[in-house]
């Protein structure tokens, strides 16, 4: 049930994507096809300035060039939506007693990066964890997971600056509140994976008489695979927000959260400025996403296709 | 089979590496200092340069303090940071101070740094809002959570009723504003309405200038509903521990001689400031040091002294418009340790900046 | 165990098992209500006993004391913030099933979209707060909704993509010996294999399209919204006001929940909740 | 080339419905192409039920889905009906039957049975009234309101039959459909496939790796030679109808089993060779 190549041979290109140079180089088709969207976006951001946006001027040597938008939209003002160049050269102006902007995000990134992880590792446990309960046990099951699931409707922004101030301004509590919106997708994932194994299978064991653990270990986990791995992506880009939104009241000032925080409030002045945080923290959480993916693709080489959406 | 396994001990083996990777930070701190935690009320900024600038210049060690600045934020409530214990001292505005007292802190006010408002109402000069009257059936934005009995005080003060108008809740940015959403915004002398001035005017291409402003001052005795704002304050059970409140007087004078440092030395404090890890701009930091400045000098009772009329014109306004729901008990504040503190400076420094003059400061784009 | 008992062939209904039925719905109650039980009661006595201050976490018979008293306030709250997140929920689920009909059809494009998708999810709402008011306007509703749209349109997306395409080949081998056109396989095969996943990110966004209402309120909006009115009286240490507010935002995203699921057992009554699902 | 004597006289003088001419099948892998199947030829007449057997690999499930144009050929012609076959898709000449029942969850066993009748725009009470015919044809007239996760597997799949003879194909390509059941249902299920068949006059194709199973069903066997699968021999079943659960025991049968399992001798170490270039296929995604 995991394996999409062995459901059948499927007519070409409904399923998988066309062969050639593509197929052979994933990698490089993944950039590739990011590269296209991004692309995409920039031609749209731009064509909705040209058209709409507030008027321009460039002066390249002796040349310049001033465009008049036909129309004036609010969303392409230059407040709601600054120029690509505008938020490419803000990347290189030094933060004031600091490096350039990229350098001081590139940092920034990496450092929430490193607390996700750390939440995200923690989350992932304790969702397994949860999740192994809760098939074992169908009355827990009952009795908890509409506790699990109602504690997901708790804004986070409400329950971050509890936890930082019951467990004190430290990463840890940082950790705590990405690990709070983590746990929810992978425990949710193992109830399904782990109950995901062959029926038939489950009745081999029984005639083995296999103890609960034997089942758990031989045939729930390595059946729950594909499913916590599709939970994994979901918790690591839930770990990035998570985190970013813990260390706003944490007062971490290492973080990306202390640069959205300093760049909303400053954001009329330089709108730039907090695009250029706002794809720093896309960019963190794709990178975390793809180390999950990369995990993926190691440790189940050749036990099953990855599922392309 | 093992593949789940090993699955699981990548992960607890990745927290454990990233645990041990994240922890060994701590400096070393000389066992000789007493540590203090001080709780900001926002993040690093020339509102706080009195702190950072007695941290710089050594006046905290030299007091035998090793005071660690804890940074906030609009999702911190740094009162209750300092009520459960989390900080030690913490700065926040009086009327706010009173307010968690009512919901079940102890804590106590010690010192009164900021003598002045630094809140207004700013807006366009097109919507012609010159006094608190001018607002009725206009949009106004406010902070709110605890940012509003000034603005509510005016109000009622000018006939109208706060509960009727059309008050907004505005973000911790001017975008609203100078979108043209607000028709008047709260905007702090030192920081937003600086923001307003390093924003390109989207009609000219030019900043804005004071000049297409108008601006109220709640200081203003037009007005006079003006509250107390930055004040140090802390846990009264902490207070009556051990030798606390000799600490904490050790605190007020060495950040006394701070706020005077940077009184002598705004352009000084704003670098140690920016140093200190705010990302201000160079012209918004400075800019915002002046404001500071002219909001805690002079000092006719010294710095960090309580005036009692001012202390009685916040409980007044507080308790008439339902901040608060009773005049606050004995014990909300005690003057005290910041006389102690005022005493340990000496006659031989000025500590009421009776001669203080503001720059003149020029603000750039963004800040900058 | 339930799980190695469910291959087996089971008899209809037989007539008269309502009893039965109901009774079984009932005894399903008894846990997630003694567990509710069980939770108060140690939130009420222990934490407290544990030395958590009021002002960090009030008792619950303190919330619903502040619950009952500040009721005429929170009910607006309840309406414009609901209406908000209801809002949001429809926009971001049409157009996310939308862009999901729109690329089931092209490997590339889903592929082209999934890296989109995962960075738009990394976003702390918090940084969206000041665009979406430049966009929008502090006062106008539609910067919340735009929000939760952002919020819930990829989870959707994500899922219906992944329902429309995960069907069994054999599946559309049948279709194309019926020599069926796209849209008849689309009608008959891939939309209903699609509807479980659906609803799975259903579940998801009712819950996430409250909480996005919520926060986006906490960064601008009328006052008497649920994340302003939540923020401000936590600000001014009104915390068991500020936890009435919270139970609400609770409230509305478990009803929301709860109406998913009922439309869940109406729209796929062939669906067992038993792990097969999506 | 088929000698003519293997087709029994009675249908040697029916139309041909599958006429298959020289088809050659291959797929391309990383390391080459594979050669499926090579140079075929078959004619299939009408009320024929012809068995593709051969060890697994030989491409008779390649070569069912070639006559259903669920796959094209490398080389040569495939008419069905006297059309090309991808034109005979189009006009539904033919119902599909494969090894899992391939039913829709969301539908109830009746409207599973309906589907087909759906997609090709039957009005509503005709398809009313086949779906409750077939469904008491394969003796499933009381289970038409279920939902097929409450039917047994060999219940499923008789559904499924129900669902291919629902529009009267003349033809029907039934791939391994037995495959999945036990013995005593199989066994049971071929009885039921016969009296179908007789009741309904239609052109069965069937692939199975079951001798028994083959000689019992059909009117002729094609036994089918690993890769490069080719028409190793037909043998024309010359057992009288209806058949029925005595001609299992008569002493031609036997013959006819020992006949098709002499001719597919010899396969054996070639068909483990062809395990594996079967598992490469997968693997690499072609198939």
């Amino acid at each position: 049930m995991t394996t999409s190549a062995a459901a059948g041979i499927v007519p070409p290109g409904l399923l998988a994507p066309a062969g050639g140079w593509s197929r052979r180089h994933p990698l490089l088709r993944q950039a590739v096809l990011l590269g296209g969207v991004l692309l995409l976006i920039a031609f749209a951001w731009e064509a909705a300035k040209w058209l709409a946006g507030d008027p321009w001027r460039i002066a390249i040597g002796g040349f310049t060039y001033t465009h008049t938008p036909p129309l004036a939209w609010r969303i392409a003002s230059d407040i709601s939506l600054p120029h690509l160049w505008t938020i490419v050269a803000t990347l290189f102006d030094p933060v004031p007693g600091g490096p350039p902007l990229w350098l001081f995000l590139t940092g920034a990134a990496f450092y929430t990066l490193r607390t996700a992880f750390v939440g995200f590792a923690a989350g992932a446990l304790l969702g397994l964890g949860l999740g192994i309960v809760f098939v074992h046990s169908r009355f827990l099951e009952r009795a908890l997971v509409p506790w699990v699931v109602g504690s997901q409707t708790v804004p986070i922004i409400a329950i971050a600056p509890i936890v930082v101030v019951a467990l004190g301004a430290s990463w840890i509590s940082v950790a705590v509140v990405a690990t709070y919106l983590t746990f929810f997708p992978v425990a949710i994932a193992a109830i399904r994976g782990l109950r995901a194994y062959d029926r038939r299978a489950g009745e081999l064991m029984r005639s083995y008489a296999a103890s609960t653990p034997q089942v758990l270990w031989k045939l729930r986990l390595p059946a729950s695979v594909p499913y916590l791995f599709s939970a994994l992506r979901v918790a690591a880009a839930a770990s990035v927000v998570g985190t970013i939104v813990g260390e706003l009241p944490s007062g971490i000032p290492e973080g990306l959260g202390r640069a959205v925080l300093n760049f909303t409030q400053y954001y009329v002045t330089a709108p730039e400025r907090l695009w250029a945080t706002v794809a720093s923290c896309a960019m963190t959480g794709l990178v975390f996403v793809g180390l999950v993916r990369f995990a993926e693709a190691f440790l189940t080489r050749g036990r099953y296709r990855p599922a392309a959406v | 089979m093992n593949k789940s396994a090993r699955i699981a001990g990548m992960l607890v083996g990745a927290a454990i590496v990233a645990a041990a990777c994240s922890s060994g930070s701590a400096s070393p701190s000389a066992a000789a200092l007493i540590p203090v935690k001080l709780q900001l009320q926002w993040v690093p900024q020339a509102q706080f340069a009195g702190y950072y600038a007695a941290l710089d210049q050594g006046y905290y060690t030299a007091a035998g303090l090793n005071v660690t600045v804890l940074s906030g934020g609009p999702d911190v409530n740094n009162l209750q940071v300092v009520a459960s214990g989390g900080a030690d001292l913490g700065v926040s505005w009086v009327p706010k101070t009173l307010q968690s007292r009512e919901g079940g802190t102890d804590l106590v006010t010690v010192a009164q740094v900021f003598q002045r408002s630094g809140t207004r109402m700013v807006s366009f000069k097109d919507k012609s809002i010159v006094a608190p009257k001018d607002m009725a059936g206009k949009k106004i934005g406010s902070w709110l959570g605890g940012n509003e009995p000034e603005l509510f005080a005016a109000l009622t003060k000018a006939g109208l009723d706060p509960t009727k108008e059309n008050v907004i809740k505005q973000n911790f940015d001017m975008v609203a504003f100078v979108q043209g959403d607000l028709d008047a915004a709260q905007a702090m002398i030192y920081n937003e309405y600086a923001q307003v001035l390093e924003t390109k005017n989207p009609k000219t291409g030019a900043l804005f200038t004071p000049a297409d402003l108008n601006v109220m001052d709640f200081n203003d005795p037009s007005i006079g509903t003006a509250m107390l704002q930055d004040a140090i304050f802390a846990r009264d059970t902490w207070l009556k521990q051990g030798s606390n409140a000799d600490t904490a007087t050790k605190f007020l004078t060495a950040s006394f001689k701070g706020w005077i440092y940077c009184r002598d030395n705004p352009q000084k404090c704003a670098d140690i400031v920016t140093k200190a890890g705010s990302q201000l701009g160079t012209s918004h930091q400075l800019w915002m040091m002046n404001e500071i400045n002219a909001l805690i000098w002079p000092s006719p009772n010294g710095i960090g002294q309580f005036d009692t009329t001012a202390w009685n014109q916040t409980v007044d306004i507080a308790t008439k418009y339902g901040i608060l729901k009773a005049a606050p008990s004995d014990g909300a504040y005690r003057t005290d340790l910041a006389q102690a503190a005022l005493a340990a400076l000496g006659s031989s420094v000025d500590t009421k900046g009776a001669s203080f003059q503001k720059l003149t400061v020029t603000l750039n784009e963004g800040g900058k | 165990m339930t799980a190695a008992a469910a291959r087996v062939p089971q008899p209809g209904r037989r007539p008269g098992a309502g009893h039965a039925v109901a009774s079984g719905r009932l005894r399903a109650l008894v846990p997630p209500v003694g567990a509710a039980i069980v939770v108060l009661l140690l939130w009420e006595f222990l934490l407290q006993a544990l030395g958590f201050a009021e002002f960090l976490l009030p008792r619950p018979t303190t919330i619903v004391t502040a619950f009952l008293q500040q009721w005429p306030v929170l009910q607006k709250g309840i309406v414009y913030t609901g209406g908000e997140a209801l809002a949001g929920f429809l926009v971001g689920v049409s157009l996310g099933v939308i862009a999901a009909f729109a690329t089931a059809r092209w490997a590339t494009a889903r592929e082209a979209l999934m890296p989109v998708a995962i960075a738009a999810s990394s976003i702390p709402i918090i940084a969206m707060a000041p665009i979406s008011s430049a966009w929008f306007g502090v006062e106008s509703p539609l910067a919340r909704i735009f929000i939760v749209t952002l919020m819930v349109f990829f989870p959707v997306m994500v899922n219906t993509v992944r329902g429309l395409t995960s069907v069994e080949a054999s599946a559309l081998e049948l279709m194309r010996s019926y020599a069926a056109g796209d849209v008849d396989t689309f009608r008959h095969v891939r939309i209903p294999n699609a509807l479980p996943f659906v609803f799975t990110a259903l579940r998801i966004a009712a819950t996430l399209s409250v909480i996005g209402a919520v926060i986006g309120e906490y960064f601008g909006g009328p006052r008497y919204s649920l994340g302003i009115y939540i923020s401000s009286e936590a600000y001014l240490f009104r915390y068991p006001n500020a936890w009435a507010g919270i139970v609400c935002a609770c409230l509305i995203g478990t009803a929301f929940f709860a109406a998913v699921l009922l439309l869940e057992r109406i729209a796929i009554p062939w669906h067992r909740a038993d792990g097969r699902d999506a | 080339m088929i000698p003519d004597s293997a087709i029994p006289a009675a249908a040697a003088a029916a139309t041909p419905v599958v006429e298959i001419r020289g088809v050659d099948k291959t797929f391309a892998t990383a390391s080459g192409g594979v050669v499926a199947l090579q140079g075929i030829d078959l004619t299939i007449r009408a009320g024929e039920f012809v068995s593709l057997i051969g060890p697994s690999g030989c491409g008779k499930s390649t070569l069912l889905r070639i006559i259903g144009d669920l796959t094209g050929p490398s080389a040569g012609d495939v008419l069905v009906n006297g059309k090309p076959s991808h034109r005979a898709r189009l006009d539904r000449d033919y119902g599909m039957v494969f090894q899992a029942p391939v039913l829709m969850d969301w539908r109830t066993v009746s409207r599973n049975v309906e589907l087909p009748l759906e997609v090709m725009r039957y009005p509503k009470a005709d398809r009313q009234a086949r779906s409750k015919r077939l469904l008491d044809l394969v003796e499933l007239g009381e289970f038409g309101d279920r939902y097929p996760w409450q039917l047994s597997g060999g219940m499923q799949q008789r559904v499924a039959i129900a669902r291919a003879f629902a529009f009267d194909p003349a033809l029907i390509l039934m791939d391994e459909p037995f495959g999945a059941l036990d013995e005593m249902t199989r066994e049971r299920m071929n009885l039921e496939l016969m009296r179908i068949w007789r009741e309904t006059e239609t052109t069965i194709v069937f692939v199975t790796h079951s001798i028994p199973e083959a000689v019992f069903l059909s009117t002729r066997v094609v036994v089918m030679s690993p890769r490069p699968g080719r028409v190793n021999r037909v043998v024309a079943v010359d057992l009288p109808q209806p058949r029925t659960f005595e001609t299992r025991e008569e002493r031609r049968y036997f013959e006819l089993v020992t006949e098709v399992r002499e001719a597919l001798r010899g396969f054996e170490e070639a068909a483990a060779v062809d395990e594996v270039v079967d598992a490469r296929i997968r693997v690499e995604g072609i198939g």
